[in-house]
């Protein structure tokens, strides 16, 4: 489990698949633009989450698998008097940066009031820049880091997890720049910093991302707990009598930039979890544990009041440890807590209300729970939030089982029931945690009406990509759904995509390796 | 919210960067060094530091070296430094007490210099009136775009504030209520706080620098300027008690002809909306109340800027918004302003806007710079951008210039008049170009 | 904190109680049945009601009938009830625009009645300053002492501020902010609502009734008055929606000639104290800000009062203090102060004052008719007790009188004026008694 | 337990004691003043605690016995159109005050800024008044309570819980004049509507002298318990070899209105150990129940944070039931936390460190916390007064096995043993609750050099009465202690004492009757 961040240097043989072709064109790009070949490429894979959507941050364990898209960061390391860092990013969309970096090696400043692609890039120097003040104090606290030339490209479709492979292909960039080639860094310490990396920029995320793209393991999916400590447990899919399990995923190429709707997205859902915990807990009076480090959670969330509440009421002192009986026991009974609490006020609490069910003024929720990062709201649904996280983690918890113990008497018996807790983690995502879209309900029923048993958003969802349980292999019926998706949902929805536009937006995910470098 | 979408706006222009000339960088001390610098630092492809002056070119040589300025030279004169062609932008960031004496015999000096095209004078651009207009005159025949560093524009609170007074979120304005404090001016002085602050005229104290910053401030998000005003001016210490750096007295007491506190009442053009606002010197010892509170109160919602200190332009605020938004209603034309999706008209919406790791005091000026740059490079590529432009008035985009700054004069000016002739004044005259 | 002590004071004479003329009690409606009846209720021993007045001598007599006052007559006419010696006091609670020309003739009848000792008046005591000099005047040749309905400064928390302040747990006083909220002059007007409070001259708006409540009872806390104030008066809503009780609008707009807000700044007489003052119409729908809040800020601590609605002399406030007794330190004749026991000298008090179950609208009344009782039978025992007095001003012990109501009107005239003239007034000779 | 208020009628012989004197006075005294003879007497005795102070409000229980002082209210009903109160107390310092009674049957009001001898008065009329509108709403919404004369006589000395006899006394008063003669109240609802009274007038104090007044019992001492419901058992002392047990009172004539000092003494103390509690709460991540009804802990007190703490750490779902060996485990287990919490900040809280604590602003901590009774004070010595609390209620829990099931060896070792929990109670009433003063510091060292085994503090402190462990009988020294008191106390500290004042500053406490109506 605690292996490093893999090395890879030519022409060594056992290069990822897919990794060569890309390899050679970033590059070549690179030598277009700065006239010089690049030291490294740092490379952080995209993600897909099979099934456990928004609980991350509420620490509860997910299903994900990196996939076989990344972010590909080639470095020249520069030895100049005035160090400083010039940003290029293949997509036009995002104009070049140049910044220098301060002489007595304090942080870098990131502008969190403004939404700028090269911020993804500073919180990964920013981690990366405390990680070795840490490690190397003497070296790194009052002297500024090296100036570097980088070229960024990637083929990471929205909501496959972009902005955290970036920000670790960023970070781990930052620490080889400077540290040079034989240093190595653990998977669980690129996992740590840039857990929270994000968070400097805005965004307050869990760290399920992040988790994934480092701990990537080709042909096998990942099942990722944060509790009792972080760990990510590769596993392959079961061997099926004659059939092959596929996930189709397929890019609803609806934009949504977390960033500019974290107010009334993203961040306002990490409120309203973290709002419910309190509410629970000020209900059953029981107290909850802050957790100073992170931000996500610094009053406690919906898995500290599962524990809190099994300690004060069942004698279960110690906190859940992860077992699927125990767990799926614990995660019934929390959603009857949820309906007696909450199911009277499905319209929504407003501020005053909320400031009630947490027996505190207005003037202290206000201060306590929404100047963290930015939010904008009407009311705040903490029943229809708090019932999805906890029926989310008990699908995983259903899900994991399947993947890993169970035994099937046909194969359909598989697709059948895996499929089911997808539609309803659909249902759920859509109807209790509002983060689906049009595009996203339209794709998943055309898909479920030819060939695929189990539909869902897959990432923070308004947009982004869905994931299709599909079987594969001599009679499956990858090409029957990729056909039915093209036919009623891109060419109606999209008419002038290009086909290599099309080709992208729908693929097979094979597993692929997590975060690594490559030393040219 | 789309001013602040700045992915696609390159930063690393196809062109030259632009040559700065700095009167008053001084790595050693000083406002520069601490907001200037790391600014340029993080738009090091606009903007280069080609030049230094400074009365002692000893402290250039020192500030080049220690800063590691390899484009920069160190000039022995004002004449060489003004008249150099190797600058296109010079920054004033030196005493307000001297801005007259350095800035009108450099902009006549410049005229050599066929490059530069950018004045930068920090608030608060000279210490009287008439010293303010000879110097925009100076410019304006110069024919140099002017900057003003009043960054509290560039406030992310303060533009968000803007923004949702202008997209109807409290409705109509209908009551202000402004009460700060401003640091340096009660009871007790630090001993190594300079002697110039407490002495009034050299353009930095209560009314100028704390009221000056913060009533732009107000116009700004308002868009409105007043029309009428009386105000009250109070030096009720006199004398200040001289603390060590750990507070304890000293024993010695120091005279101090700045005001300590300021009452200021008015009306808006823009509504006729009662404006009522108390400045108080001294360290900030508020018990029940924060040291800076901005409340605006509209037929729709209200608005609260909340800060530590009373200095808005230099610090992290906390915005608080509770109302519905107008539009929610049939608008006097009968048809509907479009609603935010997903709400329901008629309903509260609560925001609160806070950035915990946003630096304001480099941040603010920094964002200055970018708006500097994003003119000079039209870096948001807007048709016929032009040259020039002589003021920002209330606008989103562009950056406050001399004329802003001369606005903001007359109305501080106004402040006092109305104080010595004990009467309401009305100033609805005071913002039009030639007075 | 002795004022509040009362157990040894008799409030059973051993002589006949006051007997009480009421102009405009009505058992069915209007101020006095809510307030003043409760108020004599509690002190039945000293109080008794002889007599009923009001233009319909049916209204009088149904009184009598639901209130079972069974030592009160109803009296037909004004002269007949003004001219009656079955009345030691006489109660003036009708409308203020109808005060003049009731007291007037009053007066004038009284003189057949030797028994008349005291004369209450309903604040605002007529609707002009003209009328409340003549109605002072009258009062004075007739003989009688007189009291006004300033009922703040009978409020615990406010005689509790005012000890504070005089004990220098607050230090100098150098700086006052006060907002606060009056009810019904904003957008929308419940039905019901009468229609003279909102016509301007019947001595009921925003700035007669809820500003001169709320400056009273600062000038009594701070034992100061103002000496330079400069004002600016609005009326932003020329128009109402009329409203029904549940709040919808009924799609009809009345006129409006009262003001809807006030601008007033000052400094007051003792120590030139900067106090800022913002006082808003309408319904109290402030969503960051209490409704009411007057924040005293001293050299040694800050005091501030809150409550929920913009009417301090009928609110059940809260009071905080937090501060350094400034006799902790040598005073300057060098000798201490005595110290509260078990206080260290220097380090923060911190009070909160607040009483959940004291009703204000009722409280206040009470004790200003417990102030009367103690002044008519001397229960303090206070040797050589002046059988009248002329002002209360800012003491302790009496209650306010038509001088103090008279020295509050002239502010109030100079506040129209200051708005009117636009310009900043002396009034530092308003408070002496012969203008 | 559940027995009625006694009702005596002349010319019944088994009058209490002293109560015959007494009644012909008062009936005297009432004559003279209103020239008619009043209908009934309510009378209600004062009353010391032999051990236990100032934890009555944390619902800890304590060891008090009502003595042969008492607040007798002898009652005119009036039969007026308008009704009124007169009332005239028997000690001219306390004023002639007359009322009428609202004809609406609204409650008449309180002035609770005034320090005023009748609002303790009104304050008994108030819950009688209540009482009655649930009792009879059809006759009590809208009427007004019946007129009456009173006359008002008291011999129980400061700090023997004289304002608690008054609001017994004219609660009873009222009722018996409404409900008419054939009327029961149960001690029960009596000790429960008069609990709370004088939080009307600004006192927040608990429940332990109006159970004691009501449940007095003539030779018997009480345990009054508040959790897990009121609960008073009558004990006798026990029978020792050749000597009885007597309790000697002094009374240190040193007046404290318990309402005016109530911002800086009684009121502060209530706020400490309020807060204390919910520190420790916060520091262990437990809640504390909030009880609504008693303004005393609104927001949960030093028992409630015993048994959350056990709840939560040691699988004790049950909260303590009383029971004398967990009792003393417990609370030696709660004293070790506060030392664990709070030793570190003996120079007592800020109101900044209070709220940092708690865990909320200040803003928050002012509002929760000191908006409930007036209060003034530089710090909060929770330290001190958690620790005083939980030690004195663990005294008492010794105590109470002293005087009901432990054996002697020899008279002296009962003297000594409960002697030295009482001088520990003193010590830490004086040190650590800071409610003693010097005179009664200098009462108690003489008395332990003249024969008192035992010597206190009792009731609130701050001044009022001191009560010491005598042996009496044959052998006693009850005598020896009264004559070195007089000699090298009141002689010297109050020369001119009368010989009645001095008869009437010492006296020997006999155990006395309850509340009684005494029908004329």
């Amino acid at each position: 489990m605690n292996t490093n961040v893999p090395i890879f240097s030519s022409p060594v043989r056992d290069l990822p698949r897919s990794f060569e072709q890309k390899h050679l064109a970033v590059v070549d790009a690179f030598f277009q633009t700065y006239h010089v070949k690049p030291d490294f490429i740092a490379r952080s894979p995209g993600r897909v989450n099979l099934i456990g959507e928004h609980i991350d941050y509420c620490d509860f364990s997910v299903l994900p698998l990196a996939i076989d898209v990344d972010m590909l960061c080639a470095v020249k390391i520069l030895d100049e008097k005035n160090p400083s860092i010039t940003l290029t990013n293949a997509d036009p969309k995002f104009a070049q940066r140049k910044f220098d970096l301060p002489l007595d090696g304090s942080y870098m400043a990131i502008d969190p009031s403004v939404s700028e692609w090269s911020n993804y890039f500073k919180c990964g120097l920013h981690v990366a820049h405390s990680y070795l003040k840490k490690i190397a104090p003497e070296r790194f606290n009052n002297t500024p880091l090296v100036g570097a030339q980088i070229f960024c490209q990637s083929d990471i479709p929205t909501g496959g997890g972009l902005s955290s492979a970036f920000t670790c292909a960023a970070a781990l960039a930052t620490i080889r720049a400077n540290m040079g080639k034989n240093f190595d860094i653990s998977k669980k310490d690129l996992t740590r910093i840039t857990a929270v990396a994000e968070h400097y920029v805005g965004v307050n995320n869990g760290g399920m991302d992040q988790a994934t793209s480092v701990y990537g393991e080709e042909d096998h999916a990942l099942y990722v707990e944060f509790r009792p400590k972080l760990k990510a447990t590769p596993f392959k899919f079961p061997q099926l009598k004659n059939h092959e399990i596929s996930f189709v995923i397929a890019n609803t190429l609806v934009k949504s930039n977390k960033f500019e709707t974290a107010p009334t997205n993203y961040n306002l859902r990490v409120i309203e979890v973290t709002v419910a915990a309190n509410a629970l807990a000020t209900r059953y009076s029981v107290a909850l544990p802050s957790h100073k480090d992170n931000s996500n959670s610094e009053r406690g969330n919906l898995r500290d009041f599962m524990d809190a509440y099994y300690a004060r009421y069942e004698n279960q002192a110690q906190p859940w440890n992860g077992d699927i009986g125990t767990g799926i026991e614990r995660l019934l009974k929390m959603l009857q807590l949820v309906e007696e609490s909450f199911s009277r006020k499905k319209s929504g609490f407003t501020v005053h209300e909320a400031s009630t069910a947490l027996n505190c003024s207005r003037e202290e929720f206000t201060r306590d729970y929404l100047t963290t990062f930015p939010v904008r709201f009407q009311v705040l649904k903490l029943y229809q939030r708090a019932k999805h996280v906890y029926s989310e983690s008990l699908r995983v918890l259903k899900a994991l089982k399947m993947m890993t113990s169970a035994t099937f008497h046909t194969d359909e018996d598989f697709f059948t029931d895996f499929g089911r807790l997808m539609n309803e983690s659909q249902a759920s995502c859509d109807k209790l945690y509002e983060c689906s879209c049009i595009e996203t309900n339209q794709i998943c029923s055309i898909a479920l009406a030819n060939g695929s048993f189990g539909s869902r958003l897959t990432g923070a969802g308004w947009g982004g990509c869905t994931i299709h349980l599909v079987p594969s292999g001599a009679n499956g019926n990858v090409e029957q759904v990729r056909k039915a998706l093209i036919e009623k949902f891109y060419n109606v929805r999209y008419p002038d995509l290009t086909d290599e536009e099309l080709k992208d937006a729908i693929i097979v995910s094979k597993p692929a390796l997590g975060t690594c470098l490559y030393e040219q | 919210m789309d001013y602040n979408k700045r992915s696609s706006v390159s930063t690393v222009p196809n062109a030259a960067p632009i040559r700065v000339g700095f009167v008053g960088l001084n790595a050693a001390k000083g406002w520069a060094i601490k907001t200037h610098y790391p600014a340029i630092l993080q738009l090091s492809s606009q903007f280069q530091i080609t030049a230094l002056y400074s009365p002692k070119i000893e402290t250039s040589i020192a500030t080049i070296q220690r800063l590691k300025l390899s484009n920069a030279t160190a000039f022995p004169t004002l004449e060489s430094f003004a008249s150099s062609s190797t600058i296109d932008m010079i920054v004033i960031a030196i005493q307000v007490a001297s801005h007259y004496e350095v800035v009108m015999p450099l902009l006549e000096f410049s005229k050599n210099n066929p490059n530069l095209k950018y004045l930068f004078v920090e608030w608060a651009l000279a210490c009287s009136l008439d010293q303010a207009e000879s110097i925009y005159k100076a410019a304006a025949e110069r024919g140099v775009q002017t900057i003003i560093s009043l960054q509290g524009r560039k406030s992310p609170y303060i533009l968000r504030a803007k923004e949702l007074i202008s997209q109807g979120y409290i409705g109509d304005i209908n009551s202000i209520e402004i009460a700060g404090n401003g640091g340096w001016y009660g009871y007790e002085r630090p001993v190594k706080s300079p002697k110039y602050i407490y002495e009034i005229g050299n353009g930095v104290d209560l009314v100028t620098t704390t009221f000056g910053h913060t009533i732009d401030i107000l116009q700004y998000m308002t868009s409105s300027y007043f029309s009428r005003i009386n105000a009250m001016v109070f030096n009720n210490i006199p004398e200040q008690e001289l603390i060590d750096e750990r507070g304890n007295r000293l024993g010695q007491r120091v005279p101090k002809t700045v005001p300590d506190h300021l009452l200021f009442q008015g009306t808006l053009l823009n509504g006729n909306v009662p404006v009522s606002c108390s400045f108080k010197g001294g360290k900030p010892t508020k018990k029940f109340t924060k040291n800076l509170v901005i409340d605006i109160h509209g037929t729709k919602g209200d608005l609260k800027l909340e800060g530590d200190a009373g200095f808005a332009e230099i610090s992290n605020l906390v915005l608080y918004y509770s109302g519905t938004r107008a539009n929610d209603f049939p608008l006097a034309n009968g048809q509907q302003a479009p609603l935010d999706p997903g709400y329901d008209a008629g309903k509260e919406i609560m925001e609160v806007y806070h950035l915990r790791n946003y630096n304001a005091i480099v941040g603010n000026i920094h964002r200055l710079y970018q708006s500097i740059s994003d003119f000079h490079f039209n870096t948001k590529k807007i048709p016929e951008l032009p040259s020039q432009f002589v003021m920002q008035g209330f606008d989103f985009e562009g950056f406050p210039t001399l004329m802003d700054a001369l606005i903001l004069h007359r109305l501080i000016e106004s402040v006092y008049k109305s104080n010595m002739m004990g009467s309401t004044l009305n100033v609805s005259n005071i913002s039009h170009y030639s007075l």
